[in-house]
């Protein structure tokens, strides 16, 4: 029910202000992003679309964030488990 | 037994009690290819019909007449748009046809056609499903030997309603069918999934969904043909439609006994089948393909069989996407593109009706 | 897809499994409940718990909202589609959930037209393509949903369109979390927030949890590195002594969540007194409704409803599941009498529904999972 | 020749021409059996799919498939009401396909069974339908071996549509066919004609006719066997359904190229099917029978025919009641009990659609 | 069948038709005019004109009142049709009549509710099972249904039924035979007279036709020995220089018809000033229209309709076929360009319609049926 | 248009005098005698049936006439006929 999914702003349409064109891995529909109107959406934007709306934007930045520390997890880890395999041959 | 064993245990107990129809009325679910139209069929059709030749409930029945071993098979075509991107009603019921008499190892030769019009039906759409038809009977090397026509009242149809039914000769000696699946053997899929589905879902208009998606609606008797010819351990081959790749998946596992596994990263899906899924919150694995076939071989004889079909255009993308094993028996599961596995069960209901 | 793919990485989420497994004390056992259907869906859906040690446990909360929707409203619904103007839409969702006397496709079945939508834009479209017809909008969900509803009403309003109207079941995330809390045979290490209902009603309406029970929460996204983080995350502040509203979802949930659409929310819909919960009864102030100025849009209304209170089937333990207290598995007709072919509960219906989940994604042991791996 | 004469060649030129469909849109004439289905079946069925298996556009295709030789036929089924004195859509899809087949010199062997339902349609009354069709295909000794079900949403159907196909297997050498009719041939009937309409028209109730008559649906295999037998200078079957023995004896005159002339006093009809045509205005000769055939033999053997006819239980009241002439080629003529002779032509549209 | 299969016999046939040759007197031409199409329909049907002399000619006349409907009002009737509320009743007969832009089965496949019915009582039973829908009753017939129609207004009225109307097109027999005796270019013997219009009107208003014209006319019945002995009779008149109205058809038809049928019309419907007939152009007071009292259920005042004359197709020659100057298969485009699938006319319709009738029954030369017996 | 059957009158409805039940050939319906109200119909009579109302009452008076004269013609053919024979075989 509350499922949501990222999409990338197209274009905002010119006739409708309040819709914009999102593409979804190369699907594309006319998304209100009426809820969004204070921030502001552009082109290259990419928002979490709800039930025909755009709910948030996405902020790469955070996304960055959250996968430079899950990655920084994996590094360490396949770090390690290289280790043990090493330490296991010799 | 820990409790939770032991309530598992009852539930695969309550599975295989004989099928009953709860409802008192047909429901759109019941046409959906999931659980309930297997209900439907098993409570209602299978009880009342049963015969040796019924009962494996394959793609096509397979018969000896004369001398001579046949296969046949009906369906009906009720899609709607009628026309969509890629296809429309006339070719669905020709390939359709032609599939279920290929998939069970037959070479494809005679249909029927039977129509259902609808009063009012435009005469030019009629002249154009009917063209599409010759054509796809043509690239299928199949005819059209008989028919019949049927007009019902404005209100109590959908423009225009197509049956086929296909005599088939099975050439092969050997017996095709899930019952001969067993633990070791190969899964393998003829190219990505799910498109059929999608783009009729998105012809309907009502989603305002646009994408660049055709129907995958194709005969595959040529794909079974090179297929065959390269891998004598094909076990069972079935074309992945309503319900999609995960249904066939099922019904394999619940006639053979076995565990069917499944990798999830491996099963092709073109991105904007997954991202209309995504959208929508469905998942590809159960939506319907038109032109695509689910193929258990033996575990030895996968290599061969990936590579015939990756050699003929139909199986460009076919990929290997399981392996049987022989525990938990009927189910069908999956292993995560995250690295988890669960159960991918029949569907209750397919979101998409009238897909075919 | 970006922002999804790279949350499902196998990798890394071997490495978390191994930091969570790291930070649990041997012996300890963690119960997290994930607030959100949306969560209990991915958890099964992704076959998340095979990444989790044996003694951390995840309780599948009351955040589907159509697993708690009282057949009673069901019925109200069924009882509206049936007056031959009425042409009904609702989410797909909706279509199996269980009245007194069957569902909405039984309905159909039985000659009403009740359509799915993808939108509740898409309702305001069906009425002006049927201007002959009342076209009902079945509204459910959480504040995830509300504001989409709002927005529906309020361009229906301004276009003035006078067929289309709102049946509204809208509820909310705190006063459920706050019952969950306040129930007495529960135990929870801590909570996963909601991400989706955060991007409205952001982060802070969660500190009393943190502030006045002591229980951490971490807002979590929906994709399976999400929810395993955010369980790390959990277990840190256990670790650490904290108990903290953290937001693991921050690339999409802002602290503050959206104030437009709290806005158009307050502007057209306002508190009910009370709303009943399946399986939870009555909670206060804990559901929305149209607002008097919007009544020309409010089918309840517009139409006569039954409003009958209908008990839940006996053998349904909806409301213990809901709670955390029984594991789906644990309830008496789970799986034999209650499927979801033929749920008894709505938590069997919804694919986000706990039973449902389990019992789709999720029904053998772990056991018997190890062997299954396709290599 | 006079100016009547050359108008008349001038017309029977105009009426060699190749069918065109005039209307945009599909109406119920087009569904009803008579002069609009013929066209719409040739200029756009026939057109699209020629092949010579459809060509002589019988009641069932003759194959030949891996030396076996087989009879192929399909029918829809769409009857209104469902249900009906004297059976119901499930024995009439059953007996429909058995009897093209049977009638084809075919013995019945396998049919298919697609239904296509419409949501709310009672379980019960599709349990009722299957029941029948289990019954009357135990009767005809056929299996049903492959089926298909599909659901349309409420309106977009009438309860319950059946299309049967069915497989049949010609042991008898040489062929039957409409081709093979020629001057001095006998024509014979099963039995008394019209009762299914009739029966159907008035199931209906909005005539508010009461009559004791019940449908004439049967499985007409047996009859053929024992007629087979005793008459091997059989030429052609054909059964009566929809659009009646007039029109079953044009489509023979027509393909064959001769004229057949019948004595309407020998034509047997139930005085209540009379009753209820001469109320109504019809002609019991166009009414619909689902258990009645219309038989041409070598003349010599009519005696013979007869008799075995009459020595089957479905064929008691058989009747000799025309013969084939050379001139005029491709008419019927009607001997009238007045003594008059008369045109006995193809319907444009059937006055009782939805009859089977 | 009583009282029809008697008179059927083909003994007695043959023993009339003898009678009837040695009653002409050789080298003349005979030619009488059958007025009502249930006669033609009777002639072809029984292959009746095998009796008859060479010298003997039936014409067919304008007595089949689906072949006189104009087009325009078809055109009309289908514009009542096409409004949603509407459902429209009549007689099978009239499905097939062409408008200038289809027929009733035409306009069904394009959306309109055109439904045939046996009785006009029909269409009120109709209108009673929906009451939501408006039904309106397309009436036609001559008098022998025009009282069918006003009893069934009378029953309507006595109901309150309120959805219920009629679009009167009944017609008048005794102007068009004016019409047709008028007609500058006709050479008539006698007449064969309507035997079912007779039933009503009775055998006096033909008076006129023996008295003014000095033609005889046989009101007649409808099974071939009724035709031929109505043959016989007018060549009897003819043999003994008689003109007189005479009735073959006594069982049936009482001399002074049906006066409780004629104040039901009467009570219920009006002459019109004129009635466009096809083929035979504008007749003065020749049919009949809802009275002013029973306006609640006269259609033509309840909808609105175009009322567009509509010219005949230029190569239709109806007209003459109507009044007997040509025989069907004397028209250019008959059985080539008009046939019943085609109709280009209307006599080419109903199958009491001239052309219909000898296309159907009668397509074939006298030499060639002399071949065509059974025996 | 003007198809009309002779039918015979089972009985009058009861609940509905302006109805009867008629048979034709076997085969009954309810027919609207209204049209018949200053006559009287009874069962046993026989009505000419049009659109389901009974237009007139058939004269069996009438009919067993017009049957004696068609048939008086029948017989003297026949005798005609029988005669020529007898002639020519002489
Ligand atoms: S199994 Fe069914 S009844 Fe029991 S808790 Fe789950 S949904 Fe409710
Ligand atoms: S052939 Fe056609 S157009 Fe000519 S008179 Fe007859 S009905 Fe009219
Ligand atoms: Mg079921
Ligand atoms: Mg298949
Ligand atoms: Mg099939
Ligand atoms: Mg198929
Ligand atoms: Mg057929
Ligand atoms: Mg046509
Ligand atoms: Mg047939
Ligand atoms: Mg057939
Ligand atoms: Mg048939
Ligand atoms: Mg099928």
């Amino acid at each position: 029910m509350c499922l949501g999914i990222p999409g990338e702003v197209i274009e905002i349409l010119a006739d409708r202000p309040d819709l914009a064109r999102v593409d979804v891995s190369g699907v594309k529909r006319a998304i209100n992003i009426g809820l969004l109107a204070e921030e502001g959406v552009e082109p290259g934007d990419w928002v979490l679309i709800h039930v025909g709306f755009a709910l948030s934007k996405i902020d790469e930045a955070e996304a960055k964030a959250a996968m430079e520390f899950l990655e920084g997890i994996g590094k360490a880890y396949e770090d390690e488990i290289a280790a043990l395999r090493e330490s296991r041959i010799i | 037994m820990n409790p939770e064993e032991q309530v598992l245990d009852r539930i695969e107990r309550a599975r295989r009690r004989r099928p009953k129809v709860r409802e008192e009325r047909v429901t759109l679910a019941h046409g959906s290819g999931g659980k309930a139209t297997r209900t439907l069929v098993e409570a209602i059709f299978l009880e009342a019909f049963r015969n040796p030749l019924l009962e494996p409930l394959e793609d096509a029945a397979a018969l000896s007449v004369d001398g001579a071993r046949l296969a046949l098979t009906t369906d009906s075509f009720v899609v709607s748009p009628l026309f969509f991107p890629g296809g429309d009603i006339g070719d669905l019921a020709v390939n359709g046809t032609v599939n279920d008499l290929a998939v069970s190892g037959a070479r494809p030769l005679y249909l029927t056609a039977g129509f259902i019009l609808e009063e009012g039906f435009p005469i030019a759409d009629l002249t154009r499903i009917v063209d599409s038809m010759r054509a796809a009977a043509q690239a299928a090397g199949v005819s059209v030997v008989t028919g019949d026509t049927k007009v019902v009242q404005r209100g109590k149809g959908d423009g225009c309603y197509v049956n086929t039914a296909g005599v088939g000769v099975i050439d092969r000696p050997g017996r095709l069918g899930a019952a001969t699946v067993r633990p070791g053997d190969a899964v393998l899929v003829s190219g990505p999934v799910g498109a059929h589905g999608i783009t009729i879902m998105l012809a309907r208009g009502e989603l305002d969904i646009e994408a660049d998606l055709v129907s995958d609606t194709a005969p595959l008797h040529g794909l079974v043909a090179a297929l065959l010819a390269a891998a004598p351990g094909v076990r069972v081959m079935r074309d992945a439609t309503r319900g999609g790749v995960a249904t066939v998946l099922n019904e394999v596992a619940g006639a053979a006994g076995v565990a069917v596994v499944v990798d999830e990263r491996a099963v092709p899906v073109e991105p904007e089948v997954r991202g209309a899924s995504e959208l929508l919150g469905i998942d590809p694995l159960y939506v319907a393909c038109e032109g695509r076939m689910v193929v258990f071989v033996d575990g030895a004889e996968a290599d061969a069989a990936l590579a015939a079909m990756r050699g003929h255009p139909l199986g460009e993308r076919a990929a290997l996407i399981g392996r049987v094993k022989d525990d938990p028996p009927g189910l069908v599961l999956l292993n995560t593109v995250f690295g988890g596995t669960r159960i991918c069960d029949l569907l209750v209901g397919d979101p998409l009706p009238r897909i075919c | 897809m970006r922002f999804v793919d790279e949350f499902r990485n196998a990798e890394t989420a071997r490495a978390l499994s191994a930091k969570i497994a790291a930070l649990c004390e041997p012996g300890r056992e963690y119960k997290f409940m994930e607030v959100c259907g949306g969560h209990t869906h991915t958890i099964y859906k992704h076959g998340l718990e095979d990444y989790l040690p044996e003694n951390v446990t995840l309780v599948h909360g009351p955040g589907c909202p159509v697993c708690v929707i009282p057949m009673g409203r069901i019925d109200d619904a069924i009882h509206i589609a049936r007056r031959p103007e009425v042409l009904m839409t609702s989410f797909g969702d909706m279509m199996r959930v269980p009245g007194s006397g069957g569902n909405f496709f039984d309905s159909n079945a039985e000659g009403t037209s009740i359509r799915m939508v993808y939108s509740p834009l898409d309702s305001l479209k069906i009425a002006r393509q049927n201007p002959d017809r009342q076209v009902v909008f079945m509204a459910i969900g959480f504040e995830t949903t509300a504001p989409s509803t709002a927005m529906t009403v309020l361009r229906a309003a301004k276009e003035g369109l006078e067929n289309f109207s709102v049946f509204c079941n809208h509820i909310m995330i705190i006063p459920a979390i706050k019952a969950i809390l306040d129930s007495p045979d529960l135990r929870l290490d801590g909570f996963i927030g909601p991400g989706h209902v955060s991007t409205v009603i952001g982060c802070r309406p969660y500190e009393f949890i943190a502030r006045d029970y002591g229980k951490p929460l971490v807002v979590a996204g929906f994709e399976p590195l999400d929810i395993l983080q955010s369980i790390y995350m959990l277990l840190l502040q256990l670790r650490e002594g904290r108990a903290e509203v953290e937001n693991q979802y921050a690339r999409v949930v802002p602290w503050d969540g959206n104030p437009t659409a709290l806005r158009a929310i307050g502007e057209v819909m306002e508190l009910r007194p009370y709303f009943e919960w399946r399986g939870l009864g009555f909670i206060s102030h804990s559901a929305l409704r149209m607002r008097q100025r919007y009544a020309a849009f409010d089918a309840e209304l517009l139409f006569e409803t039954p409003g009958v209170r209908v008990a839940d089937p006996k053998a349904c333990q909806c409301g213990e599941v809901l709670k955390g207290v029984l594991k789906p598995w644990e309830c008496k007709v789970f799986g034999t009498a209650c499927t979801p072919e033929t749920p008894i509960g709505t938590c069997m219906v919804s694919p986000e529904g706990a039973c449902a989940a389990y019992y789709n994604f999720g029904r053998f042991t772990r056991t018997r999972v190890r062997e299954a791996s396709v290599t």
